[in-house]
């Protein structure tokens, strides 16, 4: 590319790709405009905290979710018919519930009045405000994400290559693994950012089923209520720095493979 | 070791987390974990079994008695009061016309068509139906007729109708340049403010009967019926639950909001006294 | 010379019965879209197949090295870990170098293999099939793109190794200088092998019309009641021989493509002349000594 | 596949997925558990809006995503290079800010106290509380999602295809219209489904910016809050029923190209 | 004979000063990894490169038909599909239906490019290169993988049609058959065009050894100060030749091969004969009158 460049499209397409990103840009200059007091606007050892329990809950949960996502994608990206059609409606009814429904329906499920959340109580687990819960929360929030991107990603990638490593010798997890994941490996690392940002954001399933301990989507509600909106900006910004990182580094490695 | 979960009105945030909980661990070793929202939809997450708290405090008799008619707790106790007042944003271009204004100067303002007011969702929000009803007691008072109506327009009017959170906010960014809110939540945000008389702001249970239930609001309900409801006064409830894990603190908690310290840590946030009755 | 008896039914996508004896290095030769890469790859254990041997074992069973016709190396990987896919012990990207070695692409080794020419390509993943293939190497096309000179020493370097390590071959070909100088040779068409044996024997006697056609003679007439086939090549200007007369000339290469008449209708290619020589009409003496019986 | 039936490692294989489905389906069973209330659950009128303005809304917000997306998603997949790691960065900050930052600063910029604001309110277009607001709300919620998975389905083609169709006679625009999205199909279906249950389940960016008109989400927040938990369900099931049908169908077409 | 002059630079991946003329149909032989497919991929706009014709144009502005080397079928539309994909007039599909009918693909026009075999997928991305190609045809490999019967029956076709239409053809090939019948040869080595003209003229005085090479002649040797250049094949037993001894023998199809020396050192291809006539060591006599002189 570039070296048949035919200036007038070009500068037309420059323009459009301009636009689209000063369009999304652009709420971000709110974060500077109306007077926001950076100096004082030190972060508390809750907001601190919040930022901890995020990452680390979502660390924890990218692992579940990976280990327990992949296996399903493949299923969906490699076979057709009705129940293919159920499985994938399963995977998708999570991430259509409004996650307001999803956390009132998770309480009901998990919750201490639940046979099974008396079931998890009785073994010490309980499923409601406690870090499981979060981790819950998080994997109900984002696995569904994931399977859905994993699926199309890894569909895409021709069957041959796969069998080809099964003639030398690679039972079909070990092709998988060695052959499938990496060519997919652009769409996975958009999976896992979908993921990783699912589960980092996710406010309404953890309001219901783990206010406790806050992450950071929770604390910035909590602190909105408490402080308004000037106080939380520097929290706002705190936040965009810790989980950018992640995202960023898989598009860079998806870009370099 | 041992904690509590609160929940609590959206509007008592910074009170609880800043001043009341820090507080009652200090005093008592229990740590507490506070949820704060709109205390209707609380009640209704409660009562529906998707929120298990050990204490309940929200504001106005309503979603005390919605806990209490699903049969988890017996006793709602007054423990501080707030009243409505008339914030409005430093920006306004009528900022100062609110700052010079005395009596019913702002009533006035009110009805300049060029001002944006804000309010929440009567049908969700508490706040958002005692804004309405002390618009109307200010009609009454100020013997303005249809001065609700005029001010408000329909009871949802999509050009005031802001979601809780954002209300605040709006008004503190410029967007809205007036509302009515609690006095207590005003306050902990350092918005200018207007106190409103007695027989308007609904903070004084003396005046339940005689003044406030002057005003009403007719609101559809889902299956088609409509519902009439009156205000009752701006008390805050705090309320055991009969399941809470540990039935001792969460009493423990609520004699605390009621007890000397607790009050004067409401006091310090700008709440009046816990009027009234034990319901 | 180890072998290996195949007695494989496809039903898809060509129905297919094939039953023959892989012996040293043997060629399977076939029109195009007869089914070669199908057979192939039912024995490889990618398409159903049933039969001997390991007929319904999961590819990865199975002790084969594949070279598919697409090439295939791993986009992922590097032409070097390409080569030691399958191996599996701690020396095994030596034993990949060694491989790339001997096939001259030891510089190349670091490459991605959209780095790679086509021919270079192809080699790698014979490479790649070879330090798989324990009893059975299945190559498909594993000369094709390749010039006259990287093939033969790419072949003589296959040859050697499966004859050290005493592994059969079956290769698909479409390039007669291959098929006959393999050790054995397998026609398919029609959905069955119709003639298999030691490239000596087959070539000399072809078994129909269609075999013959498939081993490259491009005279395939009809003499004293008999099926004869020849060579373009093999057939000579003869002072003793019959008479023909030119119908058509082309000039190719330093020789000459004469089509001859009117019976047998034959196709004579001569090494050298000019077409001017041979105008059409012009009568010519041919011997046909080079032509083979057919059955 | 399935004719070389390793029995037991499939029996193991298939209680695995079944394991993960049922753990995504376990809080449906939550709508039929607590003595919901089915016979007289009828849907409002506002319930009935609050549908109508999500998919309006959704199908809208889905065809600027389209027409702004993808040519974003194409110059990131194709490009490297820190410029393309900034665009990547700013594509990702809308979606990782939380939804609630993200709402205030959108009413920030585009409210009726900002210059931009007042300029689209001089030219009659109100940004707050307005059927555009709930358009402008979704297509940022929903477009980074779109962009950024889009982006690892087109990265996943590779370039071949593309090019032979410029030797064919396909202007650059052309060729990726022709060849490379249809190659993408599968990822970029997945795209398309993300980007859908995105827009129609949002919940955080519309609460600020566009109470109204109430999509789905909101309405069900509002029923929550009105009338309590059993209420909301027949709704939820409903908000399922409607937004399901677009994915599945998505997932068919991925499937069957 | 329409004709087009190249004269093309590239810079990557391999350095390449390429002048010569494509007059008719052009072959261009090359070893493999040589630079082939990267100069077809200029021309074809693919790749930098500068020069004439259509230096620095983008791809889609260049009247040409390309042939890649790995086909590249689009695997989402149909074989008709995809022929047709360079056409734009409402009758496009009848054309393409008439492309595909003349190479003998009219059955498989509904099928998708996953269901074909090599071969059969190589001709339909030649009828869809032909489809938009109006100057020029660069053909990448078109023989490759395809059976003898095939190859001429599509070349034939092909030259058919690019003779009618009047567009000279450049194809990249390693079939000596192929290259003997065409009209022009083209010899690539080192980065440059070491030879081109009428093929007639190429292979009866290659330039060089690596040219003799490269036009497959198995035999380069010197006599009289001279090189000679002699096909394996066109060496001949001739009771009145020089004598030479037998090194080594194989038999091959009906034939033999065998290496004789001493000096030169050569190999030849009989047509018939059994490998015990020509034991090790014997002595036999042989013409060279096939051999050409280089230069
Ligand atoms: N998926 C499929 N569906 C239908 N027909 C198919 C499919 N795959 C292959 N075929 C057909 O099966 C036949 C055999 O194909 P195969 O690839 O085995 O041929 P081949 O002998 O290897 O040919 P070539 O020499 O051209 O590579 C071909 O006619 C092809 O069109
Ligand atoms: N991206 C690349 N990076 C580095 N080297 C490359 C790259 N692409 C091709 N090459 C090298 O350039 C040379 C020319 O490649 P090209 O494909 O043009 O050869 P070719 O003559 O077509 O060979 P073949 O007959 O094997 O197809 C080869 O040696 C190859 O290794
Ligand atoms: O959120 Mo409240 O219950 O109106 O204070
Ligand atoms: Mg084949
Ligand atoms: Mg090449």
């Amino acid at each position: 590319m570039g070296w048949d460049w035919a200036a007038r499209s070009d500068v037309l397409r420059a323009a459009f790709l301009l636009f689209v990103l000063m369009f999304l840009a652009l709420p971000l200059s709110g974060l500077f405009a109306s007077g926001v007091a950076w100096q004082g606007a030190w972060l508390s050892a809750q907001d601190w905290a919040s930022i901890a329990t995020s990452l680390l809950g979502g660390a924890l949960a990218m692992l579940v979710i990976l280990l327990l996502g992949t296996p399903l994608a493949f299923y969906l990206a490699r076979h057709r018919g009705r129940w293919v059609m159920l499985a994938e409606a399963i995977v998708l009814m999570p991430m259509l519930m409004p996650t307001l429904a999803l956390g009132i329906l998770l309480s009901v499920v998990y919750g201490p009045a639940a046979p099974l959340g008396r079931a998890f109580g009785a073994l010490g687990v309980v499923l409601t405000n406690t870090p499981a819960a979060f981790l819950l929360a998080t994997i109900y929030a984002a696995l569904p994400t994931y399977v859905i991107a994993a699926r199309g990603a890894i569909a895409q990638v021709p069957e041959d290559y796969e069998e080809l490593a099964r003639t030398l010798g690679d039972p079909l997890w070990k092709a998988r693994l060695r052959v499938t994941l990496p060519l997919a490996g652009r769409g996975l690392s958009a999976a896992l950012s979908l993921a990783w940002v699912r589960a980092l954001g996710e406010f309404g399933v953890i309001l219901i089923v783990a206010y406790y301990p806050a992450g950071m989507p929770v604390q910035l509600w909590t602190d909105v209520q408490d402080l308004g909106l000037q106080a939380v900006f520097p929290l706002v910004v705190v936040f965009l720095l810790v989980t950018l990182p992640v995202p960023l580094w898989l598009g860079l490695k998806a870009r370099a493979a | 070791g041992e904690s509590i979960t609160v929940a609590y009105a959206g509007s008592m945030g910074r009170l609880m987390d800043q001043g009341l909980n820090p507080a009652f661990t200090a005093a008592t070793g229990t740590a507490v974990h506070g949820i704060g929202h709109g205390a209707v939809a609380l009640a209704h997450l409660i009562s529906g079994g998707a929120m298990k708290p050990d204490v309940f405090v929200p504001v106005s008799a309503g979603p005390a008695k919605i806990v209490r008619a699903a049969g988890l707790a017996d006793k709602a106790v007054p423990v501080a009061s707030t009243s409505m007042v008339l914030a409005y944003s430093p920006f306004s271009k009528f900022a100062t016309r609110f700052k010079a204004a005395k009596g019913a100067d702002w009533t006035k303002i009110f009805l300049d068509p060029a001002i944006r007011l804000g309010r929440t969702d009567p049908t969700a929000d508490p706040q958002g139906r005692y804004v309405l009803f002390a618009l109307q007691l200010a009609g009454i008072y100020y013997k303005i007729p249809s001065f609700a109506a005029k001010v408000a327009g329909a009871v949802l009017n999509p050009a005031q109708i802001f979601a809780e959170p954002s209300l605040l906010a709006r008004l503190e960014a410029g967007q809205i340049d007036a509302t009515l809110g609690y006095k207590s939540a005003v306050v902990s945000q350092q918005l200018p403010f207007i106190e409103l008389p007695d027989a308007v702001n609904l903070s004084n249970p003396a005046l339940a009967k005689s003044v406030y239930d002057q005003a009403s609001l007719t609101l559809k309900e889902k299956n088609g019926q409509t519902r009439t409801i009156h205000p009752s006064p701006l008390v805050f409830y705090a309320m055991a639950l009969k399941a809470a894990s540990d039935p001792k603190a969460a009493a423990e908690y609520v004699a605390f909001l009621a007890g000397s310290d607790g009050q004067a840590i409401f006091k310090r946030y700008g709440y009046g006294l816990g009027l009234g009755r034990a319901i | 010379m180890n072998s290996i008896e195949i007695d494989y039914t496809l039903p898809a996508p060509v129905c297919m019965r094939a039953c023959f004896t892989v012996r040293g290095f043997t060629t399977l030769l076939g029109r195009s879209g007869v089914g070669k890469t199908s057979l192939l790859r039912a024995l490889a254990g990618l398409l159903p197949g049933q039969g001997t041997p390991w007929g319904g074992l999961a590819p990865e069973r199975r002790p084969i090295g594949y070279l598919p016709q697409h090439t295939l190396l791993f986009p992922h990987l590097s032409v070097l870990e390409n080569t030691a896919y399958a191996l599996r012990r701690p020396e095994r990207l030596t034993q990949a170098r060694a491989l790339l070695d001997g096939l001259g692409l030891a510089p190349l080794a670091a490459r991605r293999p959209d780095e790679l020419s086509g021919g270079q390509a192809k080699r790698v993943a014979l490479a790649r099939a070879l330090a798989h293939g324990a009893k059975l190497l299945l190559l498909d096309e594993p000369s094709a793109g390749l010039d006259t000179m990287t093939r033969d020493a790419t072949l003589d370097w296959l040859a050697n190794i499966a004859a050290t390590r005493g592994i059969p071959v079956l290769a698909a070909t479409h390039d007669h200088d291959v098929a006959a100088r393999a050790d054995q040779v397998a026609l398919l068409a029609e959905g069955r092998i119709i003639q298999h044996g030691p490239a000596r024997a087959v070539f000399s006697a072809p078994a129909s019309r269609v075999a013959a056609e498939l081993l490259g003679y491009d005279n395939i007439f009809e003499r004293g009641g008999a099926l004869w086939a020849a060579h373009a090549g093999a057939i000579r200007l003869d002072p003793a021989g019959a008479y023909f007369r030119v119908r058509a000339v082309r000039e190719t290469g330093t020789g000459l493509r004469l089509i001859c008449g009117p019976d047998p209708c034959l196709t004579v290619e001569l090494p050298q002349g000019r077409a001017a020589d041979y105008p059409p009409g012009a009568q010519i003496r041919l011997s046909l000594t080079g032509a083979v019986r057919l059955g």
